[in-house]
């Protein structure tokens, strides 16, 4: 199945990328398992010299999938739009 | 009728007190009957604003958060959902206090400071629940509606991560 | 420099955003220094206005506190230590908070339904003390500063002891 | 000596004036002999039925002198302007 990935800010300029058409072949995919498959903690400065939490999801970072919120674990099916968003700072 | 919730995003400079009077006319437009008389209508008009109005305006600071002069606040947002969020945050909100109407304008894009970043503006029938609305809606956004502000100083570009204390 | 604590009684309806507008501009007025670069003025003024607003308009209700037609409200006030009350109590509230400035508003006379009666504006650095400001100080006037509201109705006047809750 | 009494809203309706110059004999007057000394109860719904508190200052009733908030036992001196305040209802 095929998933949108979608970065923003700090996320976006640290991968490199803003949004991606991303082939999963393994079931179940979740958000979780996306950030890890991307390689999405490179480069962060946190959590990267400890063995085992390299790919973990950190905590600051929220998921919305198909632009609402949802939890890391949820299942992701075919043609959804997934992203990964860094702590908010509006208004 | 108007609906109770207005949402604007802008990627262009907005004066506060002109998106109010606009709003008020909405609010005001929501409320003539078919029935108005023509010599009363301008005082049914004015009857029908809510007895109770607060608004709040954020303004960009002259400064970054560690001081330096602020030359640009680049303000992110993800289209679509931040619409989508601020709805259902004004019409949560709305539905709480049992609130007639909310306003929300929010810059996008490149601000200067000094200009307005954020308008919320609410209209009840009593002054409690606009007051206590109007300052939910407020923390709701900043903290529920995907934005992200990066400030420019001397060139340079940081992103601002988490929101000043209320 | 302009005073921080703008007191107005005025027994002519007025209207809320003009009012405001007019403060806004008192307050750019007191930031403009003799140095100000004439290309970059306007930039100057508008960064002059401080980071957060907050505002409350009341306006009179349709109808009487027992449900009935309101034909007017009387508003009477004690000329001198009305206008004395308000600048105390806005002056004690900016101080607490730590608030840059406040505009205070307040119709007396005869007011008819929808027009606005008051007004509380608090200009901050920082969204808390505004809102905290401003509502201390609607919750102060309407408790501590000597007004007195007679409803009109049907051709009876009936004056009102105390206030509608937050 | 002459103190300047002044009624408002509901209080000046009762009694039927708004100033009055009043001379006083006796010492030491306060806002709450002077209330007494004028029979600012008379005509009041609550508090007429009860023997010696028909002249009693009604709870809440709010004393001003010089137009500023003062006790209503405050001794009164000579050329004060002293104001009876009924229940607030500004905003």
């Amino acid at each position: 199945m095929a998933i949108q990935v979608r970065l923003f800010a700090s996320l976006r300029e640290r991968a490199g990328w803003s949004e991606r058409l991303v082939a999963v072949d393994g079931l179940p995919a979740t958000p979780r398992s996306l950030w890890r498959q991307l390689h999405l903690s490179d480069g962060a400065e946190a959590g990267t010299g400890r063995a085992g939490q390299a790919d973990a999801l950190p905590q600051g970072i929220r998921v919305a999938i198909n632009q609402a919120f949802a939890a890391p674990d949820t299942p992701l099916v075919d043609g959804d739009e997934l992203a990964f968003l860094p702590p908010i700072s509006g208004g | 009728m108007t609906t109770p919730c207005t949402i604007e995003l802008l990627a262009q400079p907005f004066e506060p007190l002109q998106a109010l009077a606009a709003w008020q006319r909405q609010l005001r437009c929501g409320c003539e009957g078919p029935g108005t008389d023509r010599g009363d209508a301008s005082r049914v008009e004015q009857a029908c604003l809510p007895p109770a109005e607060a608004h709040f305006i954020g303004r960009v600071r002259a400064t970054t958060a560690s001081g330096a002069p602020l030359e640009a606040l680049e303000l992110e947002h993800y289209p679509g959902m931040t619409e989508r969020q601020l709805v259902q945050l004004a019409e949560g909100c709305l539905q709480r206090h049992g609130v007639a109407a909310a306003l929300v304008v929010h810059r996008v894009g490149r601000i200067l400071p000094g200009e307005a970043i954020v308008l919320v503006a609410v209209a009840a029938d009593r002054r409690g629940p606009a007051q206590r609305c109007g300052q939910e809606l407020l923390e709701a956004l900043k903290h529920e509606a995907p934005f992200w502000k990066r400030e420019w100083s001397g060139g340079v570009g940081g992103w601002v991560e988490g929101n000043t204390a209320w």
